[in-house]
């Protein structure tokens, strides 16, 4: 019995209506190993996720627990046989305390007819603590898109399970955070704990899992030891052929730089950062990176006129920029990417032509103040096509697609204008390892037409292997500002918290003891 | 020594209250009650909910009540919820007279009102005369207003009783509410080609079911119970077929009497036991006030607008 | 020959999937299968008289049914309609009996009927209180406005020239004005929100107001102005009315909010924003409207047509949500 | 000594401090100042008449208010508070004079309104509608049943012995039981808001329903409850106005739903869910009726009553979403 493993999955399917998000896969998960699992966007893993935590049920085949088969008829029913699922959407309730989250679930179960406050608080600052240092008892609402995640996945942590399922927990994190969370993990494995992990991060899957099972359509392609593959097998399973060049071409060391395309000086909003100074040159990508809470969002928006500014000037090629709101910025040529898709990126509701077409309604505007659906219709067409959307058809809810693929959306809608700058905020957060090639060569294209461009991200191989320059930003400053030849991870990591990296780790590995 | 014993004290106040306090019915009877409260040298008062809710319109009353007013005439929305409130306001020395709507068994001194049956009766009899006994007829109702479900009863039953070639074909509830009832009036007109007269007991539902009427080629009689401007219009034009009206002005002058006369029961030396009984002597339980039948003939005398600028007072709002 | 008719029937199966796959299909089988059970029921059902009077019984309401749909849209919601339509009404008549021409009288109560959802838009966007409330006070303040206006009595609009009252009143050539009125507002609101690129913005504002600031939309403008047009559409009807009814009575229109929003919410239209069709708002109206001529036409008691009423509302509702997410 | 000082300074400050921080303290402070207002401008405000008459104005409806507010948390609306209120009290009527004793009959009546609930919220969780739509169903369905009941005419009570009337219409050294009544109630549900496990499930639900769901909640099972648990109170409260007016009135109610939303709305409810406390509502309540009889006392002019009512009304909440916002 104890050689029969914790999770199997047999032959099983799922279907939307005509979409077929699962044909006959099947899964293996032993006890106390870190599956990955692997899949471009739209393979079908968080699908499958979903049958095992209960949201969904499948159309066809069995999930077996210890060798017996179950039905999940509900979350409840999947934590009652240990099944814990951070989800890749996050799902927390906005009016509540960071506390309550982690804690709904004891909070539940429990009998005694009145609540612990204390206890909770306690409870969750336990939790809270193994990640971030997250006050608990601040309204979910009030919290930036990357902290919910460490929210949901310390939701998660707090959970007695065998079976902990983790869909792209990363995606929005820093280094910093995804390193404590490796090491919990780690220790989750040691007492015999199951781990399943969804990540598009190659580096990630082959430094924490054990094994990987690669899905592509919906079909199941192949499960190998990590030791037995490479990240370059894995992806080739994924995605169907080989990826030889991961990054574009950088601009070549020696070019002249070109003219100031946008010039940030002595920004400031009052409470998140001040003093910022930034300068964009035609024809590079400038990343900005730091840790999460940093400021990086919060300068981007201010910037581009969705959040006040106190003092500091923006000068837009050569024009300063005198905005009263995103839509003068927008009107500019300024566009921005929000990080949190779900509540400023898309409109889950409508259909992905709406979407794609939100940022400029007046570019399909024909006569009458009509709008050319048309036009309208072969914008979103070519745009899904080029970004490999995944989809029953343009027509279709946004709510509908998988996770990357919503954030696919999301980039449709900013390339749908041509804009002087466009201001990607982890624009390929939860975008699989092939279509990240395909947009950070479109990046690289449209800096080389003279677009710019300015990328902030968390994931630091994307900073290096894209940017020509990194504004590191610390604390709500600029801590400074790399060239090509100073990239790497060190170095940003050193700029981003203010201490040698190594001893960043080192007190990682404390707290997490 | 006292010459004139018809005078009020300094400082004694009458009130008026009322639901729906915006609506016209109860202009003209305030009207006169302040008129009788002037020549008696007293104080009135209007006051009410601008609402449809019993609930508010005893809060209004109680609010009233806490300021000791001599006494109040009150027309209760219901009649059982306001025992309490009208006991309390007995027990505590003001007079209660209710009018247009009674509550029985509470100790109110005195009721005034229309006969709510005789209006239903002869608004039969108006229509059935008309169309010389024989035809349809057809009622649009507000169901749960006491007043008016009594004068359509009334209204069926003298059919029934009187014309037995008048036949009912449909009763709809319009609710006061012009839409409905014009919604109501086309569709039974559809039902019932031969459709020869509606009757309502209010005049809200009445501006809807004549123009319904009237589209439908004006064959239908609408006969209805109050009146207001639009309504004395659409019967000196034809449209209209008739109206009986309460007589709202002597409501209010004989409400301010018989208020008046149960606080000042020390004017007579009753020749029974009311004393004994500790009863009020000036108890007078039932006043009719009478009604008016609206035709286009005297239409005219009824405009309350045109009465006011006459008298040159200002309404309810003195 | 073979392969035509299956392209025909390809054709005919699409163009059926088509309808089957409308947000309106469910409500459009349900009407009509009431109409049948209807006509089967009462002789007078299927007349043109009777339809005539269904039609006019909803079609004013129905162009406030407009206004509140596409402002259910954006998020919003108008409690105040019923007391604008009165205001309208009764500015418009006070006017008119002032001495104005009815026209001008009319046009000057539609836009002070705009102007109070100009105000109550600034209350939403610039001082920041919820729909719901704005609206809620707006109707208390508008009723008290008409009483105040008419000191509590109905104007009588006997002298409005025949001219005007046609628009209430008239046909042509047996369609009555009003049908036509509320058909072509109905047509050119429902193109528009279909089509047009302003009203588009008013679902994306809806459906996710913060993704919408993030598109560049000014979502204020945006409610501000829809919560006007539907304070218009309401003043609009307002003079609708007062040329039917020839006659401005300051209770006129209380408790219509509950009528209209919940069309709207039969056809489809969602309160927390983001969906609704002007067409499904309308048969939302039909369907109320019908249900009610049938219980006078089947000379239900008045006792049982609320219950009856209630019940097959519910009934269809129910059923309506079955079909439509068997499609889906 | 000095130290001292700055301690006690400093508590006060700290009290404060969670006194200005309370979701509830722009109405509280807005109340007063209405209140002070008022009793300068008319002697009779301030005195325990009028206290009791707007205390008792507000009291049976605050019971409904507060299962109202409960079901906005959830997320859902109840429209059909004011009928099942009136079938309440028209059931038991019905019941006692069948020859039922009036404890047992009231019993029934709100075990009929919890029925009523555990219908609508059988369309709710289990067919899918939403709780607009249901309710307002509901809200006709029951109101015709009241009239089918009553045959339209009111039930005359009179003969309900005094020791039942008493909890309508008795004091308890000249506090009226109703007050009583209506304090324990809202004590009670505001503390199991607060502080009862169950009741921050309605919360989770309302705030993400999904999120609820993955953390195990049963959330149909909470919003069945909580839609029973409003019709519950509501059929209460029939109850005790049939006490209190020793009659059952088949229209008794209607137009109640708004007043009793716009309370909760005040408060600090969202229709979208999630917040909302009661104690709020109940302040919201408060302020509705210390206007409304305010303009009593000063005997406005009823044309211009609702004029005014509205705007400070409008007035109150802006003040309150000012004091409000700068604080967070
Ligand atoms: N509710 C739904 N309705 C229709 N189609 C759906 C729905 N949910 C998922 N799908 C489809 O199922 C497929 C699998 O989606 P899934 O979310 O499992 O992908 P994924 O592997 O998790 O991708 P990603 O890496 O982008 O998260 C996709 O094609 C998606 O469009
Ligand atoms: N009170 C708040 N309410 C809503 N959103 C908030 C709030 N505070 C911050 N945010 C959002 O959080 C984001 C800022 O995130 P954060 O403070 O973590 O900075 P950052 O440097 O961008 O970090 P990261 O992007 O890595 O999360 C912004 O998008 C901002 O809109
Ligand atoms: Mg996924
Ligand atoms: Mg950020």
């Amino acid at each position: 019995m104890s050689d029969a493993p914790v999770l199997q999955i047999r032959s099983l399917s799922k279907a939307f209506g005509p979409v077929h998000a699962l044909s006959g896969v099947q899964f293996e998960l032993r006890r106390g190993e870190v599956h990955a699992l692997c899949g471009e966007n739209g393979a079908g893993k968080s699908t499958l996720m979903n049958m095992i935590g209960g949201i969904l049920q499948p159309d066809e085949g069995d999930i077996l627990i210890d060798g017996k088969p179950v039905t999940i008829a509900s979350p409840a029913a999947a934590q009652k046989i240990g099944i814990a699922l951070v989800h890749q959407e996050i799902a927390l309730c906005q009016d509540a305390t960071v506390a309550e989250n982690i804690c709904m679930a004891a909070i539940n179960a429990r009998r005694a007819p009145l609540m612990n406050f204390q206890q909770v608080h306690a409870d969750a600052e336990k939790a809270m603590n193994r990640l971030a240092p997250i006050a608990v008892r601040t309204k979910v609402a009030d919290l930036s898109i990357s902290s919910q995640q460490l929210v949901e996945i310390a939701k998660a942590l707090t959970l007695d399970c065998k079976v902990l399922i983790l869909d792209e927990p990363t995606a929005a994190l820093t280094e910093t955070e995804a390193q404590r969370l490796f090491a919990i993990v780690r220790g989750l494995k040691q007492r015999g704990i199951s781990v399943i992990y969804i990540s598009h991060r190659m580096a990630e899957i082959f430094s924490l899992c054990d094994r990987v099972t690669v899905f592509r359509d919906g079909r199941y392609v192949a499960t190998e030891a990590i030791e037995a593959t490479s990240p370059n097998d894995v992806v080739r399973k994924m995605v169907g052929r080989e990826i030889t060049q991961l990054y574009p071409d950088k601009l070549p060391a020696d070019a002249k730089p070109g003219r100031a395309l946008l010039s940030v000086s002595g920004l400031s909003d009052g409470t998140r950062f001040a003093n910022v100074d930034l300068e964009l040159r035609t024809g590079e990508i400038l990343g900005i990176g730091g840790l999460i809470g940093a400021g990086r969002s919060e300068i981007a928006q201010t910037i581009c006129g969705l959040r006040p500014a106190t003092a500091g000037s923006v000068v837009l090629d050569g024009k300063n920029l005198a905005i009263r709101s995103y839509a003068d910025a927008v009107r500019a040529g300024l566009v921005y990417l929000s990080e949190d898709r779900k509540r400023s990126g898309v409109f889950l509701d409508l259909s992905i032509a709406a979407n794609v077409s939100a940022l400029d309604l007046g570019k399909l505007t024909g006569r009458f103040g009509l709008l050319d659906r048309r036009a309208e219709a072969d914008q979103a067409t070519s745009l899904a096509r080029q970004l490999g959307v995944r989809m029953s058809g343009i027509d279709a809810a946004v709510s509908t697609l998988s996770g990357g693929n919503q954030q696919k959306v999301a980039i449709a809608k900013q390339l749908s204008v041509a804009p002087k700058v466009i201001i990607m905020d982890e624009p390929t957060r939860g975008i699989d390892v092939g279509a990240k090639v395909e947009i950070h060569r479109l990046l690289r294209d449209l800096a080389n037409r003279g677009v710019g461009i300015i990328v902030i991200s968390s994931e630091l191989p994307e900073l290096i292997g894209l940017c020509d320059r990194v504004a590191v930003v610390r604390e709500g400053r600029i801590a400074g500002v790399l060239g090509t030849g100073q990239l790497n991870e060190e170095t940003i990591i050193m700029l981003a918290s203010g201490v040698q990296p190594n001893a960043v780790y080192e007190g990682q590995a404390q707290n997490v003891a | 020594e006292t010459a004139n014993p018809f005078k009020c004290e300094p400082g004694e106040k009458y009130v008026m209250n009322v639901m729906v306090s915006g609506v016209e019915y109860w202009f003209p009877v305030y009207e006169m009650f302040k008129q009788a409260g002037q020549q008696f040298g007293c104080e009135t008062e209007y006051t009410g909910t601008p609402e449809y809710d019993v609930n508010k319109q005893i809060a209004t009353f109680d609010q009233a009540l806490a300021q000791k007013p001599a006494g109040i005439l009150v027309h209760p929305m219901n009649s059982d919820p306001f025992i309490e409130p009208i006991n309390r306001a007995t027990d505590g020395g003001t007079a209660v007279v209710t009018f247009a709507a009674d509550s029985p068994n509470s100790k109110r001194v005195s009721y005034i009102t229309s006969d709510n049956v005789a209006e239903g009766t002869y608004a039969a009899d108006a229509v059935a005369e008309a169309m010389g006994g024989k035809g349809e007829y057809a009622v649009l109702e507000n169901p749960g207003q006491d007043n008016h479900d009594k004068r359509i009863s009334a209204f069926v039953t003298r059919m029934e009783a009187k014309w037995p070639d008048m036949k009912l074909v449909g009763r709809a509830a319009s609710n006061q509410d012009p839409t409905k009832a014009y919604q109501a009036v086309l569709s039974l007109a559809q039902a019932h080609p031969d459709l020869g007269a509606v009757f309502m007991p209010e005049a809200n539902s009445a501006i809807g079911a004549a123009q319904a009427a009237k589209e439908g080629g004006g064959k239908i009689r609408v006969m209805l119970a109050d009146v207001n401007a639009k309504i004395l219009d659409m019967i000196k034009a034809g449209e209209i077929f008739g109206s009986v009206n309460p007589n709202q002005g002597m409501q209010g002058y004989m409400g301010f009497m018989l208020l008046w006369l149960a606080k000042h029961p020390e004017l007579i030396d009753p020749m029974n036991d009311a004393k004994r009984a500790g009863a009020n002597a000036m108890k007078v339980p039932f006043v009719d006030n009478g009604f008016s039948i609206v035709t286009k003939d005297n239409a005219d005398d009824f405009y309350w607008d045109k009465y006011l600028k006459r008298r040159g007072t200002k309404g309810i709002e003195e | 020959m073979h392969a035509e008719i299956k392209v025909a029937d390809a054709s005919r199966r699409a163009s059926f999937a088509r309808f089957a796959s409308m947000r309106e299909a469910g409500l459009i089988v349900i009407i009509l299968a009431l109409c049948i059970a209807m006509s089967l029921a009462s002789p007078h059902f299927l007349t043109w008289g009777n339809f005539r009077a269904m039609l006019m019984s909803f079609s004013i309401e129905g162009i406030v049914v407009v206004g509140m749909t596409i402002l259910l849209i954006v998020g919003g919601i108008d409690l105040s309609v019923g007391s604008v339509v009165c205001f309208s009404m009764v500015v418009s008549g006070a006017l008119f009996l002032a001495g104005l021409d009815p026209w001008t009288a009319s046009l000057i109560g539609i836009a002070v009927s705009a102007l109070i959802g100009a105000v109550m838009g600034f209350f939403v966007t610039v001082v920041g209180l919820n729909h719901f409330i704005t609206s809620l006070a707006a109707m208390v303040i508008v009723r008290g406005l008409c009483l105040v206006i008419t000191k509590g009595t109905p104007l009588s609009l006997f002298t409005l020239p025949p001219e005007f009252k046609a628009i209430g009143q008239g046909n042509l050539q047996g369609v009555p004005y009003v049908i036509i009125i509320f058909v072509v507002v109905v047509a050119i609101f429902d193109f528009l929100l279909r089509r047009a690129t302003a009203f588009r913005k008013v679902f994306y504002t809806g459906s996710n107001e913060k993704a919408a600031q993030f598109s560049g939309i000014k979502t204020n403008q945006v409610k501000f102005w829809v919560t006007v047009l539907c304070a218009t559409l309401s003043g609009f009807a307002g003079v609708i009315y007062m040329a039917r009814f020839g006659a401005a009575t300051p209770t006129f229109g209380a408790g219509m909010e509950l009528n209209v929003i919940a069309a709207a919410v039969i056809g489809g239209a969602s309160l927390k924003g983001g969906s609704g069709t002007i067409f499904g708002a309308i048969l939302g109206m039909a369907l109320l409207s019908v249900v009610t001529s049938s219980l006078i036409l089947l000379d239900i008691s008045v006792y049982w047509q609320d219950m009856i009423k209630g019940c097959i509302l519910l009934a269809a509702v129910s059923a309506d949500h079955f079909l439509h997410r068997k499609k889906s």
